[in-house]
């Protein structure tokens, strides 16, 4: 993938299709047009269908919340390494594009996230905590998805993209869409979903399956596609030869590519198709064009299948840098307002550490705890059995204590 | 609301209908989602007349996707809906295996205890209607080995009136198997009788007593394990008493039920569609033997599916087992 | 579904999406177009990129084809109401959408029908025979695909779209793609498939992964689509709310939509899809877009969904009588022409109602035959555990006879 | 064409790639295929190093979809050639199933036997190796009870390597499950030895011999299962003997073998990991009922995982089996 230096990575040349030239009827591509409101170098830019809307408080909340998600993601490896997780999966270089998404919801809007969303976790008020529970192995989720319109994450690639369609689906059913944008209450009585998955993910027979759904019954969801340039050692082009924002064409609603390293435009493309979702006008597609600058997990090995300088390219478009340049040129903040925020990452940091090495191992029996809501008598045999079990043991350490 | 209510001899495709029915008067959360579910009334018009009288906002056709019905359902679900799934033949479940086997059956676990997955997954199984491939399959093994479901098959009417009204109404998700070469057989059922007051969803039930010999069936089995039982009793060679009981949950058992009767006959023949090998009936054999052993006077003996792709329509009286087959299996438990 | 009287069915209004107006952003569907060479009428058509190649007598054929499948399925139908058939699939309407497809193939191309086809069976060479076999319940199939290069029916929606599209980068490895259909051999030195599905197996997930399959891979495939406006009971706004030949789009590959009625518009459309598809350029997507004549099977009744003046209104766009009219018209076709086919037609069904009704029932053991290429202890047991029971019933009528 | 051929202790995941390696070698219509396969070797880097020697279209990476990847495997198998396909994680293999169950396992018989389907499906399996959700499942029922499939387990390196290379060399359609938490243990592979003269795949394998108790598992629990046999042997308790048997074959099983062992011990116990209930461990035990009836001194005990979905890691050695939970059985064997 080349990526210009001027880090415009819409304009960078879109890997064509494999075959030869193209044949009688091919369509070319439309070049990609990529919404971005902050270049990588801090400087606002002008766009016809979206602006930057936010005060500069609200630009410091979202300088603040990309900080301190990637403060719990650099925890996160380094409690991994010590042997304190079993695994992570790290959001570094995503952070604009999940902070940007994250804070565009509002809050009776439900989020639907794959396994790497910590930082719409964050925005949605999720304690890191559940998170590091299930990377513990401590729990398989856990948390109760309500408490923040934050639902369980999903491992199995592309499932939870129907589950939120189905959702989407049951906010229908409540009469809680078509609620008018241009309305006194600016179309926020509208509740709306949105779907995380990632580039490798569209090739699911489940995504294009809720593509078909959303589109069919013109359902309240929001796809959101973080397209970091790679499954696991896949490249992009094993998944798709054009950009994948297209893809909502071919299911007839509209599909949209934003610089996903920009949390400015992420929020304000989120915002206006979450509108659309509130006031009925159905799905939309969001590709959000960024860059898994870590490992897979930490048991990933990249070295083994891209090159290190194209990290490097990216690096120049860091998610949080932009944003920091931004505040200091059009805002005027200042090295206490940043050391503040650093402050407040170095006492997350701290918190996270002693609380995941404090985290107690769960019970044994709670393996039979919650798989049914009513009573099930073979579960209930086996835990019986398997206390019994654990009993014995009890008893014979006992007996060999005596 | 329907008017009538009251005992009725009705089809089982008709009891189901009138189940799904008084739930969606119920609980205005219940939906019911499928292929062809609404004007249709489905295949075997088992939802016949529900769309028009609910609306299709409750009685959903769907896009032609089974792991997208079951994938939405769960979102639904989700939602606080109580989506009744329909799968049109049972060879057509499995595209939606990982939704069920991953996502409904898990999520709950998954979420600590914090969510319910109330969907019923609705899926016509068995063979004998002459139908082509894919057509004539009884999956339940699959779902019974996945932990997290329960899976229940009705037999008759009545069950199939009563059952599916309790598969809705329980908090977990239910695979429920109707025997679809018994959707045209008639039986009493009253409609106007409490649920509360029926036997619960996880009993077997005891269909035929009998002191030699325990065969143990559901579904479509139950009614050629009843004309079995009668022609063992009534027939020309050396009568025999056999205990039918259908087991009606076969996820979990009702291992209480079964082990009671065996131990009184100490003889047991499980019998069902599905190929033997791997199937429920094994479970059932190893469960048996475990809870019965000294009470057993022959291995438990299963009747079943080969180990074959189910064959073309016209070998299909072959394939399942039939009276002779459950027969034969009874006078070899007796042969040991 | 509205249908214009002068069965410009491309120039129907397409439904709408369920949805109220269109949102900000939301792009018009350009209107559908259709390529046709034939009008209802028998007139031919202009079209800038297709025309009417065929001789006299090459029309003729066709023509020939059209009476004769359709006979074949006037006698299924009459079959099947008389026991002789467990079921039919009726193809009447399809008749131009399969044989000008069909007709389209090369020797060597590969066709993977659903269980519709029994036009393109005809096309390939495959005796009725074989297809009254697996509808009368005397097999599952049974027939060798290697024939005629017309792989087994699939019933199970949308599984034969990733086996076509594997077997087409099977020709990829093969080497036999990429001849220049402008060399000496026009193309034909290539191989390429063909895919049959119907208009409600576009919202499997299968089809759409082997959308992405084919184009990732760029293979050698064309995915021939019979939107006949049902799923069963469903119409066609319950899969999607635009035309179905723009789902190509959203994949990166060309989609086209064609009179599925005119079998000469079919037949162009195909080959020159084929023949990219030889040359390299990968897959395409035809929309065949014609009407279910008939129930959905035998055991169907359209009554319960669907009117009878929308079935009235594509009788008028039947697609064997615009061909005669175009041969009488054009050709000069004259009657003992149409009764010398009609006389075939005749001879051909009652070869099919003599053959069904004979056909023998297989052996019980045969149930046990073909499962495994290589000895299977467990299955060889139970045979002869079955074949021994067999022989106990046997041995009683023998016993009883004496 | 690799130089090194004779003995050498190699992991069971280098056993596999070297098996593998010389499939590619052996026949050119032999294809990998997968998610990861290619640069980056597969998570277990089983496929190391077998994208740069034979080329990416004989070692394909593939889009992320694993009905896709069984599907489209399907037709190369139709065009002549003979996919091995990775699944990467057990729990992945669910949104295959269709393809699996109904295609694949079918595909012959509908053709009447024209047709071969030569397609290994490789499955990491099990648990023990602290992942999270859906890496550590043990699915082989789902596929031992669908008929059309052969479904076999390797335990250690050396069958892997020839189990493999017999896998891809067989007509028939293979679940080719692999033990992930054994892929870094060791054992002498003897890469010369010639194919022909390895013990056929469908064959288990006394792995131990012994006199008391056959204990019969396979894949992951061959070596635990070992491992109380030798405590069993040399601990402080009373001594058993046990006899191991490696089943290797889970469909169709080596009956004969299985039989034979347990008609001179008189005493049975199943192990494996996926949950008991419906688990291969039923058709096992129900089998070796019917067999064994006369020989059998308690009935067949079954250790495996519990009714639930599989824990999260910090559980996950309570719910796998583990040395004491065979031996426990053991000891209920000779309690009855
Ligand atoms: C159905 C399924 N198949 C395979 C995997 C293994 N797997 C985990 S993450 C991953 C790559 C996902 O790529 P993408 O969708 O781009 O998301 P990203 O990890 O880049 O955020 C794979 C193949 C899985 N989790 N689920
Ligand atoms: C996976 C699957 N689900 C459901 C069915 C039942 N079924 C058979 S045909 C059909 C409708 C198919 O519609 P379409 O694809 O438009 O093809 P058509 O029958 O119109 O030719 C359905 C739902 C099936 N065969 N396979
Ligand atoms: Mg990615
Ligand atoms: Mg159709």
């Amino acid at each position: 993938m080349t990526v210009n230096a001027d880090g415009a990575a819409a304009a960078a040349p879109y890997p064509a299709a494999p075959a030869g030239p193209p044949g009688p009827g091919r369509e070319p591509e439309p070049a990609p047009e990529l919404v971005q409101l902050l270049t990588p170098e801090g400087e606002p830019v002008e766009h016809p269908e979206y602006a930057i809307g936010e005060s500069a408080d609200e630009i410091r909340a979202l300088y603040r919340d990309l900080v301190l998600v990637r403060r719990i993601d650099t925890e996160a490896i380094s409690l991994q390494r010590q042997g304190e997780l079993g695994i992570w999966a790290s959001l570094l270089g995503q952070e604009a594009a999940q902070v940007g998404s994250g804070r565009a919801l509002g809050p009776r809007d439900m989020a639907f996230p794959t396994y790497r969303e910590h930082g719409v976790a964050w925005c949605r008020g999720l304690d890191p905590m559940q998170l590091f529970r299930l990377f513990r192995g401590v729990s398989n989720g856990g948390w109760d998805p309500a408490d923040h319109n934050f639902h369980l994450y999903t491992i199995v690639i592309g499932s939870q993209a129907l589950h939120a369609t189905g959702y989407a689906m049951g906010i229908q059913r409540d009469g809680a869409v078509g609620n008018d944008p241009a309305g006194a209450d600016g179309g926020t009585a509208g509740e709306a979903v949105i779907a995380y998955f990632g580039d490798g993910a569209t090739s699911q027979g489940d995504v294009n399956e809720a593509f078909i759904w959303a589109s069919v019954f013109n359902a309240p969801v929001v796809f959101f596609c973080q397209n970091n340039q790679w499954a696991i050692s896949e490249p992009l082009e094993k998944q798709s030869r054009i950009p994948l924002y297209h893809r909502a064409r071919g299911f007839g609603f509209p599909g949209v590519r934003v610089d996903g390293n920009d949390v400015l435009a992420c929020k304000a493309v989120t915002r206006k198709a979450l509108q659309a979702a509130y006031a009925g006008q159905g799905p939309t597609l969001i590709e959000a064009y960024t860059y898994r600058m870590g490992a897979h997990t930490t048991t990933d090995d990249p070295t083994r299948y891209r090159l290190q300088s194209e990290l490097e390219a990216w690096k120049l478009k860091d998610p949080i840098e932009r944003v920091k340049a931004y505040l200091v040129r059009a805002h005027g903040a200042d090295a206490g307002f940043f050391q503040q925020i650093d402050r407040e990452a170095d006492e997350l940091g701290e918190r996270i550490r002693r609380e995941v090495r404090s985290m107690p191992d769960p019970g044994p029996l709670e393996i039979f705890g919650n798989v049914y809501a009513e009573p099930h008598s073979l579960l209930a045999a086996e835990r019986d059995q398997y206390a019994a079990y654990l009993d014995s043991f009890a008893d014979t350490e006992q007996e060999a204590a005596q | 609301m329907t008017e009538k209510s009251g005992p009725a001899r009705l089809t089982l495709s008709r009891a189901l209908n009138e189940g799904l029915r008084r739930a969606l008067e119920r609980d205005p959360k219940v939906l019911i989602m499928g292929e062809d579910v609404g004007k249709l009334g489905g295949v075997f018009r088992v939802t016949d007349g529900l769309q028009k009288d609910f609306g299709d906002t409750r009685v959903v056709d769907t896009p032609l996707a089974e792991s997208g019905i079951v994938g939405t359902a769960i979102g639904l679900a989700l939602r606080g809906y109580r989506p009744v799934c329909e799968i049109q033949f049972d060879g057509f479940v499995f595209p939606a295996t990982n939704q069920i086997v991953n996502q409904l059956a898990k999520m709950r676990a998954r979420s600590g205890g914090h969510l319910k997955l109330p969907v019923v997954i609705r899926i016509p199984c068995g063979g004998g209607i002459g139908a082509v491939e894919h057509h004539s399959e009884s999956p339940e093994a699959y779902f019974a080995h996945t932990a997290g479901l329960r899976v229940v098959a009705c037999g008759n009417s009545p069950d199939a009136y009563t059952m599916i009204q309790q598969a809705i109404a329980s908090d977990d998700p239910v695979i429920f198997f109707e025997p679809k070469r018994r959707y045209w057989e008639r039986a009493e059922v009253d409609t106007g009788a409490d649920l509360s007051s029926a036997l619960p969803m996880d009993r077997a039930r005891t269909v035929m007593a009998g002191d030699d010999v325990t065969v143990l069936c559901y579904g479509p089995m139950v009614r050629t394990c009843v004309e079995a039982a009668i022609a063992a009793r009534d027939g020309a060679g050396e009568a025999r008493s056999i205990e039918v009981v259908d087991l009606r949950s076969l996820s979990p058992l009702d291992t209480g039920a079964i082990a009671a009767s065996v131990r009184r006959t100490g003889r047991c023949v499980v019998v069902h569609e599905a190929p033997v090998f791997a199937g429920l009936g094994a479970e059932i054999a190893a469960r048996v033997t475990e809870e019965c052993f000294y009470h057993l006077e022959a291995p438990v003996l299963r009747v079943g599916g080969f180990s074959t792709p189910y064959p073309p329509s016209r070998l299909e009286e072959h394939y399942l087992p039939d009276l002779d087959r459950v027969l034969d299996a009874v006078d070899r438990t007796f042969a040991f």
